[in-house]
């Protein structure tokens, strides 16, 4: 019998541990504690006016912010009727680029080298290297700070477009530091590959935005490998939620069936052929085969959209034109749901709001909610098949497969169990 | 001077090729321009982008003289520091300047030039080339003509303009002005031009509303430093700092250091500051001698008014920017009548 | 010149005065410098910043160095005790006024001191030390928290010595354990002691604003006129050549009008303090 | 010797450790000066103190996180509370205008099992020596506090409002010209101005000014129609908690 515990999983946005006990190969109990204090995001959104939805729920997640924006702004202008134009849809498709290659480069360069380098933290790693991904990364954050007015929780995104108009040249000054980053993206290829990772496959749901117009991000129907097929309006009926004793996000799974995976890897395998082809030239070097079904994979694909985002981030910028980027609504009541893809996966919002543009009631499901309960499946099949190796190699095998979901725990907006583990 | 007597006119086409002069003589030129709302000195490369009708921008044309951020100097720390900045900035057209921020320039340059100079101001100023504008409208804010700073002025520029309805009357107000003109081959204007402008500026002298008076208003306030109207009106003061931040004669800085990363190399920085803040007259251990509101925003007034330590350098101009933003529709002309006795 | 940049300077030795007072004996690098006591140097420490401080030194020696004698209190000061001899500092200056020594000559002086203040006061003392005929009786009152917050120790005896003068030293109180023949009491307590003539003297005070106050209030009913009184003040101060506004009293500049000021001249000021 | 450094997280969203890490290609320049000895996000090396200085991000919202961040000001020499949750509770602390098991039942089926506590700063229970305002602070900010902290004086952190840095960008002012809610005038500075730069309204999230005066921008904010709960929700967002808002929060 042997017991792994993985107190304070670090190199996660947030705060988790892990409980496993395994008995021969089979595995007796295996817990993905969530021990992040609870916020009450949804109860605090309650009597606040529509407008700040979108400012208050930005700091569920002081990674994903963009997302909760997008998916917030676009529930709420469900609501109250609100079309926006063009170039306001351009510029959110911007800006959610912007925070995936922001988000995604901090996972990859940041949580994720250290497991394939061997070391305990990025700190110690090849300052030459360090420097060029971090230049990478800020791509994003600037993409993101220049339409959004800050890098962390932008400030221009509002109900009915932005608050003001992003500057062409400033974008077109930008266009050169994301051709320059790009290559960065595609040097990366060999530190990702198949080759550094186990050889691990996985039958499971997965599901994600995907739109026939383009690689989904902001708006687009919710499909699976499964067969599912939905509108974002009947993500609750075919998505449940429930409490689990033991911690962690509420647990959701597709009504029927069980648990399903989001992110990049159930993005990358449902609209392969809509990367660029800069990107799908990348898959081949990879070594991986998309669709994939090892959960290991998610960190090429992450790479994958970061390669493919900048060059359509390329085209966007180019098509881009100064105009207004606010369109006039007026106040009713109702409620609607929205998703958009967080870097990590599928972000639902859905509002109630009354015709005094208070907010009556708010629906979160943020993607990490979404996997919690597929990321203890994929261990419960994972630790059978190394669990000749050590506890310690175990538990930081573990810790890897965890981290490839790139697991956001300050996104867990509902939390239930406050262990704590002492200093 | 020579020839100061000496008047041109010309047309709305006759300005633009002024500024596209200047352009090509290497000037950067700044003219009023309406954004949103509000006007702005900005960039201008014709007269179209110009508001030739503007009331007054946000911030003055001090913005380009005594630039709300500026390095003092770069400094190693192994080896001393060296003065980066050398004062050699762009030459600078200032097109289209009221006669209040005219006279609020030329209380600056007083004050800079005062020993010991300071060298970045009067390098930028050296360089600065003004052709003033006068005003076509006032609106009920201006108060100018109780100040003495308008809407008349005969000096603080190198051309000044005058909208006399049917063309622009041009006077030099330099020899460098002058020739300028010349070089335009601008037409002499006849007595015609001079007689709409004193026209327009009886008019003008006509509409004003709100006033404040220089006589004796210095004396006045300082004998009057316990009157109530100080802690009345510091209860609506926010101290935002916004009055004296928009004014064209204020001039306060603070300085500080800011260190690279790497903690050997950095900048001396002098930024705008405001007596209106609580930080301004803190000193170590937490002492302050203007910790109360109303000593402050009083302070702030005595130095308007002519009786605080800017005194003459600093003291009101009429242009009415603190009125306009104060949030608290806090106005220096009441304050001012209070001590006078009215209201 | 500007103004604004400072010269180097080399620390060439750092006495310690008090638990929170140190001297610094300072060579300019690039040669000269002059200053009249009561003038006071910007001394940077580059990237945490610049302070006003007091020469303490006599003009005499301003060839080969002058010396500044600073409380830490915050950043600049903090930093500056924990520079070594051969450290370099920018000192920008001499501004301010300074004591008013030609209108003293043949007059009788009353000087008083209080705290750090005795370091803008030192160079005047020197001065009367060095040219001793140009003075009349000159007593020196000087105050501190407890006997070893007294500044300039090593020279009390040179001080207390001066013929037709005299040196007061009085505390707020005395540490058990600590031997102390002089005074306790604030500084105005010695002023029963004092024996300078009131119509044909000068006094010249420096320290904390609230011992000033107490001083002046004292003096004039001792029979001082405000324009007998001079107070050295201390504003916050950012450029020292009247242009940062910081340092106004008033209408006045402590950095150009003072840093002193006549009774007379401060009386009538907004933010009156004394 | 490198600084050691500790970062720690409470109740948050981790937006202030991000912004941290938008530092990007500066941070082999900080490694140079600060070594991490506890940063739970970015490495699996988790040392114990003492800490030279310690980052705290996250407000204090269950009797567990109060032994934790009173063990952490023990090991630490500097304590700085690194963003509005940690200064004040920020944005989590708008609970505390709802009774508590309201809020647990809107969010969970069955709340027995939750315990928090009302949301507050670390300084209710632990001394701060800086405080890096904002939701979140900026990179700007957060540096400046490395760097004091290695020379050893005081960080120049801005206490001042908003309006001056708003002015050194020459913005329209919003809420003159526009009669638009900005709580510029009473919210510090240090951001900025980044929200009227681009056209918004300033929400507030540096928390109050050095010295604010809440009663007249309350005044203001009703003049231009804003209703009493409009202020309230206003006052009641990123710094509800500070002792400077609670009157006029009502708490
Ligand atoms: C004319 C004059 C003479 C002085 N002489 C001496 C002296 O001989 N010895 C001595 O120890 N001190 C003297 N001081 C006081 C000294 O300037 C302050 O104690 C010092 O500036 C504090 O700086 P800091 O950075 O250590 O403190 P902090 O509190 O960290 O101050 C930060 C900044 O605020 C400003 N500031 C804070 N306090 C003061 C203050 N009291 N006066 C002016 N600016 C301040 C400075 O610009 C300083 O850099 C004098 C002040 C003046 C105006
Ligand atoms: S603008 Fe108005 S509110 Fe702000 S400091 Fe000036 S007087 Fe006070
Ligand atoms: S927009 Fe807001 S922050 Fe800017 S000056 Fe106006 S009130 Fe102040
Ligand atoms: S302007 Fe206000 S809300 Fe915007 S970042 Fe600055 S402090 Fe925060």
């Amino acid at each position: 019998m042997k017991t792994v515990r993985i107190g304070y999983l670090t190199r996660v946005e947030g705060k988790a541990e892990l409980d496993l006990t395994i008995d021969g190969e089979e595995v007796k109990d295996l817990k993905l504690k969530i021990y992040e204090e609870p916020r009450f995001f949804e109860a605090l959104l309650i009597g606040r006016s529509f407008e700040e939805a979108v400012e208050l729920t930005s700091r569920i997640c002081g990674i994903c912010y963009v997302t909760h924006q997008l998916s917030s702004v676009r529930a709420v202008e469900k609501v109250l009727g609100v079309e926006v134009n063009d170039r306001i849809r351009l510029l959110r498709r911007l800006i959610a680029i912007g925070g995936i290659i922001s988000s995604h480069c901090l996972h990859l360069y940041l949580l994720a080298l250290p497991d394939v380098l061997g070391l305990p933290d990025v700190f110690t790693a090849d300052p030459k290297l360090l420097v060029k991904a971090l230049r990478l990364k800020a791509v994003g954050d600037k993409l993101v700070e220049l339409i959004g007015g800050r890098g962390v929780h932008p400030v221009s995104i509002v109900v009915g477009g932005f608050t003001y108009t992003p500057p062409k040249d400033k974008l077109m000054e930008l266009a050169q530091s994301l051709k320059e980053a790009k290559k960065t993206a595609v040097e990366s290829v060999p530190l990702f590959s198949a080759d550094k990772f186990p050889k691990f496959e996985v039958d499971c749901e997965r599901v994600a935005l995907s739109n026939p117009e383009e690689y989904a991000i902001n708006e687009g129907r919710v499909k699976s490998n499964k067969g599912l097929d939905i509108s974002e309006d009947e993500f609750r009926a075919f998505i449940e939620e429930t409490q689990v004793p033991h911690s962690t996000a509420k647990h959701s799974k597709v009504k029927g069936r069980g648990s399903y995976m989001v992110g990049p890897l159930s993005r990358v395998n449902l609209n392969f052929s809509q990367l660029s082809d800069d990107a799908r030239e990348a898959a081949e070097a990879s070594g991986f085969k998309f669709p994939s079904s090892n959960p290991f994979a998610a960190n090429m694909a992450r790479l994958l959209e970061v390669i493919s985002l900048i060059d359509e981030a390329l085209e966007l910028i180019d098509a881009y034109r100064e105009g207004p980027v606010r369109v006039p609504f007026q106040v009713k009541g109702g409620s609607a749901g929205a998703i958009t893809e967080a870097p990590r996966g599928m972000n639902y919002h859905w509002y109630s709001i009354g015709d005094d543009g208070l907010i009556k009631a708010a629906d979160i499901s943020p993607p990490t909610c979404q996997n919690a309960r597929r990321v203890e499946d994929d261990l419960r099949e994972y630790v059978p098949t190394i669990a000749h190796l050590s506890e310690k190699e175990i538990a930081s095998r573990c810790a890897m497969l965890i981290r490839a979901y790139d697991p956001c725990i300050s996104c867990a907006v509902h939390s239930i169990e406050v262990k704590v583990k002492k200093l | 001077m020579g020839g100061a007597s000496q008047l041109f006119k010309t047309d709305l086409e006759g300005l633009d090729r002024l500024i596209r002069k200047l352009r090509s003589g290497g000037y950067v030129v700044y003219g009023p321009v309406k954004q949103g709302r509000s006007w702005f000195f900005l960039e201008i490369d014709s007269v179209k982008q110009v508001d030739l009708n503007y009331v007054r921008t946000v911030l003055p044309p001090k913005k380009l003289l005594h630039p709300p951020r500026e390095k003092l100097f770069e400094f190693k720390l192994d080896d001393g520091f060296e003065v980066s900045e050398k004062p050699t900035p762009s030459a600078v057209a200032l097109f289209g300047v009221h006669p209040c921020d005219l006279k609020a320039i030329e209380r600056q340059d007083e004050f800079f030039s005062q020993t010991p100079e300071d060298p970045y101001y009067l390098a930028r100023r050296r360089n600065t080339l003004i052709i003033g504008l006068t005003c076509t409208r006032v609106d009920e804010n201006c108060f100018c003509l109780s100040r003495g700073t308008g809407p008349e002025v005969s000096t603080g520029f190198d051309i000044l303009i005058t909208d006399v309805g049917n063309g622009y009357l041009l006077e030099p107000g330099s020899a460098k002005g002058l020739e300028l003109l010349k070089s335009l081959g601008f037409q002499e204007a006849g007595d015609e031009y001079l007689e709409a402008k004193q026209k327009l500026i009886e008019e003008l002298k006509k509409s004003f509303t709100k006033h404040m008076p220089s006589e004796g208003l210095a004396e006045l306030a300082k004998s009057l430093l316990d009157h109530e109207v100080w802690k009345e009106t510091a209860e609506r003061c926010l101290s935002c700092g916004n009055c004296s931040l928009v004014c064209p004669t204020c001039y306060c800085f603070d300085v500080y250091d800011v260190l690279e990363l790497n903690l050997r190399s950095g900048v001396r920085v002098r930024e705008l500051d405001s007596c209106q803040l609580l930080e301004y007259a803190e000193v170590a251990l937490g002492g302050n001698f203007r910790r109360n509101r109303f000593q402050r925003l009083r302070h702030w007034m005595l130095c308007k008014f002519g009786a605080a330590g800017g005194g003459l350098y600093s003291s009101c101009v009429g242009c009415g920017r603190c009125i306009v933003y104060c949030p608290a529709s806090i106005d220096l002309t009441e304050v001012a009548g209070r001590l006078r006795g009215g209201g | 010149m500007n103004p604004y940049v400072p010269r180097i300077a080399v620390i060439e030795s750092i006495v310690d005065e008090t638990p929170d007072i140190k001297t610094f004996r300072l060579r300019i690098t690039d040669g000269g410098f002059s200053f009249v006591p009561g003038q006071f140097v910007m001394v940077s420490v580059l990237g945490v910043g610049e302070s006003a401080i007091s020469i303490s030194s006599h003009p005499d020696d301003a060839e080969k160095f002058i010396e500044i004698s600073v409380r830490k209190v915050g950043n600049v000061t903090g930093s500056l005790f924990r520079l070594k001899p051969g450290d370099k500092v920018g000192v920008r200056g001499p501004f301010g006024n300074g004591w008013p020594v030609d209108k003293a000559v043949g007059k009788d002086l009353l000087i008083v001191g209080g705290g750090c203040g005795q370091g803008a006061l030192r160079p005047l003392i020197l001065d009367v030390l060095r040219h001793r005929d140009r003075y009349g009786r000159v007593e020196i009152l000087y105050g501190a928290r407890t006997p070893q917050d007294l500044m300039f120790k090593y020279e009390h005896d040179v001080w207390a010595s001066v013929p037709q003068g005299c040196l007061l030293l009085t505390v707020d109180r005395v540490p058990p354990g600590v031997e102390w023949k002089h005074n306790v009491g604030v500084v105005t307590r010695l002023f029963e002691h004092v024996t300078v003539d009131p119509a044909n003297s000068l006094v010249c005070i420096c320290g904390p604003e609230i011992m000033m106050h107490f001083a002046v209030k004292g003096l004039l009913s001792m029979g001082f006129k405000g324009d007998q009184i001079y107070l050295s003040m201390e504003r916050r101060m950012k450029c020292g050549v009247g242009k940062c506004g910081h340092c106004q009293i008033g209408g006045k500049y402590v950095c150009k009008d003072g840093p002193i000021f006549t009774y007379e001249e401060l009386k009538l000021e907004p933010d009156k303090i004394l | 010797m490198k600084l050691k450094v500790g970062v720690f997280k409470f109740t948050s969203c981790s937006g202030c450790q991000v912004e941290l890490i938008r530092m990007n290609e500066q941070l082999p320049e900080l490694l140079n000066l600060v070594e991490f000895k506890y940063w739970a996000m970015a490495s699996s090396k988790l040392e114990d103190g003492p800490y030279d200085l310690a980052l705290v991000e996250g407000a204090i919202s269950t009797p567990e996180c109060i032994e934790e961040v009173k063990a952490i000001r023990e090991k630490s020499r500097v304590l700085v509370a690194l963003g509005d949750c940690a200064v004040t509770g920020g944005v989590p602390s708008i609970r505390n205008w709802m009774s508590q098991r309201e809020a647990e039942t809107i969010v969970y089926p069955k709340p027995g099992c939750i315990r928090s506590t009302r949301v507050y700063g670390i300084d209710e229970y632990v001394k701060v020596d800086y405080y890096l305002k904002g939701c979140p602070p900026r990179l700007e900010n957060i540096l400046e506090v490395f760097k004091a902290v290695i020379l050893g004086v005081k960080p120049r952190l801005r206490q001042h409002p908003v309006c001056v840095e708003c002015k050194f960008y020459e913005n329209e002012c919003l809420l003159t010209t526009y009669k638009q809610p900005c709580m510029g005038p009473v919210t510090a500075a240090g951001c900025g101005a980044i929200c009227p730069n681009v056209g918004r309204v300033c929400e507030g999230c540096y928390g109050p000014m050095s010295d604010p005066n809440i009663a007249s921008m309350v005044e203001r904010l009703k003049e231009i129609g804003l209703s009493d709960d409009e202020i309230l929700r206003k006052f009641r967002k990123y710094a509800g908690m500070s002792k400077l808002y609670r009157e006029v929060a009502k708490l």
